[in-house]
């Protein structure tokens, strides 16, 4: 019963930015800030005590390679130091080396090679042969879109006009298929503060956003 | 010392960084050194969160310092105190502020974006141009598509919005994909000769 | 307008959508939807049971994916117990997989069964978590009483007079189950003695599922919301899918209007010489 | 060497580079015939800081969720390379810029990146350590944080470029509230129709990585423009080729992918 109750005053806390900025948003959003921190803190403590401590300090496997981690990153709190805050920078860039080479792994595979994987133009059916050339123009003219070094004139003006308009139609299909997935977060949330004891809780949050509204005006 | 103190190295480490997994994806050799490094990839980045509440209690002691808004400032830094005590003091506790309190609250916040596409679909959906005409027209004709109850109503729509999602859709997302692999291409190059430095700092 | 306060055009754009999905929620509009085939099949497969018929339902799905399998899962409960009413069958509640799937089959009969009138015991029994997974699944085919020996609140065997005739699978007329991991221990251990065998699980777990299916060893399977709401219109009993299909619908048809509207007061607005 | 299956891949990625190097080694020697077309976004950034220093409100600018540690590395460093360009225009504009992050180790590469912008406009004095601020690494923190922030301060101008996923409508749904100019950025397909909708000006798909070249400003790096527009041209030939063959009955990719 005070679960219920406390969730769904949570929850109108947040969703009472709908009406404006105010107090109980700033609580909630110091809570969450706070919260989240906290919890990823715990999960950062959590990964030194499994991955060194214990390794390292408890099964006194002090030649393991993950000491040259640590001492990386060390080296990260000399940024607070105005002699050494340079080599702050080598695990920094250590880390952003290894986020490129895993972006890049594979990249080339799954957004060029396996893109140009395309059926054949002549088919029994028609329909699957046109569809396919209908998928090559609109793939070929939104690539051509983005030539930065080519004029868009000429021939290539209707290639790229081609290109923007298909680019349109998957922007909206991505719009539209899209407010499935956002609206079913608050579609989730609504039983809370619908039915009792959450109930309650929005009537005094409706009573409260009048008064409110009624007091501006006023001033 | 002066050495050390030069751009190179940290460019050299970014090249090893990045070229590490690559070799060990194309070739197979030196898997075991590319998967030590991933696994010391998560261990650099717990070690930077000490950094990150650094910055963050020095913003909202300067602020309560300041006098500016300070019950905000001490209510974030008291909850994160307390939260992290109470993870290692009373896993009771913990769990019922996780689902009662911080899980909903981080629902409730998610939910926004639903309310936003709104605010979208209000102020920002403009018929001001021909290719918003066609976006905004193709966006209807999805909606539809995408209502349960219309899909009821009226299969024709649904053959429609198949095939605006299985063809010209799809053609156009394979065109945008291809386009970012090749500039991602191009950004790794950049990078790997130390033309693109903005995780330096710009330096 | 001051710090912190919204235009009043946005505010009331969120207010519209906070009646649009609140409607459902309090009384459902049971809008016009399309029940899947495999929904029907399910359907009149449970219809089918006849009085003294006793199905089994294995709740094994996690805690956490409450929000896609539970709603199904509620519909085929109070589809179970009202057959109990109407042609007086019995219905077998049990646990395989984790703890997970006796939370949830507490939740459903506290918060969503009425069992005023039906007699533990001898109408419906839940057994609880039985632990064990496959090899419970195994045990409770073949050699029903060598593994249940109490039920979930602690009452052993003798005081459950609808269990003394169970020896085994064939005294069991349909069995079910749900699950949120991997569908395959179920028609391995269920599947092959022609019994009605049905699945509630994640949309995306359905493909796992369908050359089960298609070899019969699972004979009917449920996926998700659209599945759920396409059952409780079946049943005629509107829950947790209808409701969220409802709001769905107008959420989406809500976004074509806003567009529109969107449009006719930037024109009328560009036209008065207004703001961008 | 080379494993099975990845030996076209390889071989195209090594084309790309070599056309891209060559190009800019060319243009290095003599200024080319060809330039670059213009990036409404990026030429947009010095127009938007002086609105806001006509207004006299900060700028914000974020990266989005991402960071350069995992597959958004690219998003990021290029939503990085886009904030040293702003930073600098605030400090001409004398403006007070704010930079969210999500990202602990983000937090000193941007903090140098906003030093280096100020000083270099002539304007050291102006930045300050706290224009960077860290919300934690979890994505709803961010969320509430960039929403309560727009809505308090009410900064003239909201920017998001990089690895943007759901706080994208969070933070352009309230800077469209809020009447912010908007710039945004993004490969993530999800999210461009966002920033069509409510962004002034925007960069599409891969111009975000192209942005980062763009802002060089090096002599060669209008030749990157040449060798990757040269290589998408061949890459438009295979594709053609691809279905020619495919239509003739043979699966040149699939054969290509497994080689």
């Amino acid at each position: 019963m005070i679960e219920a109750l406390v969730t769904s005053i949570v929850i109108l806390m947040a969703w009472s930015f709908l009406y404006r900025e105010n107090i109980f948003y700033r609580i909630g959003e110091a809570l969450l800030v706070g919260l989240a921190l906290a919890l990823s803190v715990k999960v950062g403590i959590d990964v030194l005590i499994n991955r060194i401590y214990i390794p390292i300090v408890v099964k006194q496997q002090w030649l393991s390679p993950t000491l040259i981690a640590v001492a990386l990153g060390l080296m990260m709190y000399t940024r607070f130091s105005k002699s050494l805050w340079w080599m702050s920078r080598w695990p920094i860039a250590l880390l952003s080396g290894a986020g490129l080479g895993i972006a890049m792994k594979g990249a080339v595979m799954a957004q060029i090679v396996k893109q140009l994987d395309i059926g054949s133009l002549i088919t029994r059916d028609v329909f699957t042969g046109v569809n396919n050339l209908i998928l090559l123009v609109t793939a070929i003219t939104s690539l051509a879109y983005f030539l930065y070094t080519f004029e868009h004139r000429g021939a290539l003006a209707p290639i790229a006009k081609f290109g923007i308009y298909s680019m349109m139609i998957c922007f909206g299909t991505t719009l539209g298929l899209f407010l499935m997935s956002n609206i079913g977060f608050a579609i989730s949330l609504i039983p809370n503060v619908v039915k009792p004891p959450g109930l309650y809780v929005s009537i005094v949050a409706i009573i409260l956003i009048i008064a409110d509204n009624f007091l501006r005006k006023r001033k | 010392m002066s050495f050390l103190k030069r751009i190179e190295i940290p460019i050299i480490l970014f090249a090893i960084g990045s070229l590490l997994p690559l070799i060990d994806y194309y070739t197979g050799n030196l898997s075991i050194q590319a998967s030590e490094l991933l696994s010391w990839i998560v261990i650099l980045v717990t070690f930077s969160y000490l950094i990150g509440v650094v910055n963050l209690f020095r913003y909202h002691l300067n602020n309560i310092r300041r006098g500016r808004d300070i019950y905000y400032s001490i209510l974030i830094i008291g909850s994160f105190l307390f939260y992290l005590a109470i993870a290692y003091l009373n896993k009771g506790v913990y769990d019922w502020i996780f689902s009662t309190l911080y899980t909903p609250l981080s629902v409730a916040i998610s939910s926004f974006v639903g309310f936003y596409t709104y605010t979208v679909f209000l102020r920002g959906a403009r018929l001001k141009s021909p290719t918003a005409v066609l976006l905004l027209a193709v966006t209807i004709v999805i909606l539809l598509y995408n209502t349960p109850t219309i899909r009821a109503l009226s299969p024709q729509l649904i053959t429609v919005g198949d095939w605006i999602k299985n063809v010209p859709n799809t053609g156009a997302y394979r065109g945008i994909l291809i386009g970012m692999g090749i500039s991602m291409i191009v950004l790794f190059m950049r990078a790997i000769i130390g033309r693109e430095r903005s995780y330096l700092g710009g330096g | 307008m001051q710090s912190g306060s919204l235009p009043i055009v946005d505010r009331a754009v969120f207010i519209i959508f906070i009646i649009l999905i609140a409607i459902p929620a309090i009384m459902p509009l049971g809008l016009p939807i399309s029940i899947s085939s495999n929904t029907v099949e399910v359907y009149r497969q449970i219809e089918g049971l006849k009085g003294g018929d006793i199905a089994m339902w294995i709740t094994d799905f996690s805690v956490g994916t409450w929000g896609q399998v539970g709603p199904a899962e509620v519909a085929i409960y109070r589809h179970l117990f009202d057959l109990i009413r109407r042609k007086g069958i019995k219905v077998i509640i049990v646990t395989t997989y984790s703890v997970d799937g006796a939370l949830n089959a507490e939740r459903i009969l506290r918060e969503y069964i009425d069992t005023a009138g039906l007699k533990y015991g001898e109408d419906y029994v839940n057994l609880g978590w039985i632990p064990g997974y496959e090899t419970t699944l195994a045990a409770l085919a073949k050699d029903f009483q060598s593994i249940v020996k109490t039920d979930a609140y602690g009452n052993t065997i003798d005081k459950l007079p609808m269990l003394r005739g169970v020896r085994s699978i064939s005294d069991i007329a349909l069995i079910g189950f749900s699950t949120s991991t991997s569908p395959d221990p179920y028609p391995r251990q269920l599947g092959g003695y022609n019994k009605p065998l049905i699945i509630n699980t994640l949309i995306a777990t359905v493909p796992w599922t369908l050359p089960y299916y298609e070899k019969r060893l699972i004979t009917g399977y449920i996926g998700a919301e659209s599945d759920a709401a396409g059952y409780e219109k079946l049943t005629g009993m509107p829950g947790e899918g209808l409701r969220t299909l409802d709001a769905q619908s107008l959420s989406h048809i809500y976004g074509v209007v806003l567009i529109i509207v969107g449009n006719i007061w930037y024109f009328t607005r560009r036209r008065e010489g207004g703001r961008r | 060497m080379i494993l099975a299956g990845k030996k076209f891949e390889l071989i195209l990625t090594v084309v790309c580079i070599a056309l891209a190097y060559l190009y800019m080694k060319g243009a290095e020697r003599r200024a080319p015939r060809y330039r670059i077309r213009k990036f409404p976004a990026l030429e947009a950034i010095d127009e938007a800081v002086g609105r806001a220093a006509e207004m006299n409100r900060p700028v914000h600018y974020s990266t989005g969720i991402g960071g350069t540690d995992d597959q958004y590395a690219p998003m990021t460093l290029s939503g990085l390379a886009i904030l040293g360009r702003v930073a600098e225009a605030c400090g001409r504009a004398g403006v007070y810029l704010r930079y969210t992050t999500p990202r602990a180790y983000l937090v000193p590469v941007a903090q140098d990146i906003l030093k280096a912008g100020y000083t270099k406009s002539g304007n050291p004095d102006m930045y300050s350590p706290d224009m960077v601020y860290y919300v934690g690494e979890y994505q709803t923190a961010f969320m509430t944080s960039v929403m309560g922030y727009i809505l308090r301060e009410r900064p003239a101008v909201n920017m998001i470029f990089g690895a943007t996923l759901w706080e994208t409508i969070n933070q352009l749904g309230a800077g469209a509230i809020a009447g912010c100019i908007q710039l945004g950025g993004t490969p993530r397909l999800y999210y461009i129709p966002i920033m069509i909708c409510v962004c002034d000006y925007l960069l599409i798909g891969e111009e975000l990585y192209v942005a980062g070249a763009a802002l060089e400003g090096t002599p060669g790096s209008i030749g990157y423009f040449r060798g990757q527009d040269l290589f998408k041209i061949l890459l438009i030939v295979l594709f053609i080729l691809a279905a020619a063959a495919s239509t003739a009955g043979f699966n040149l990719i699939g054969y290509l992918s497994t080689w």
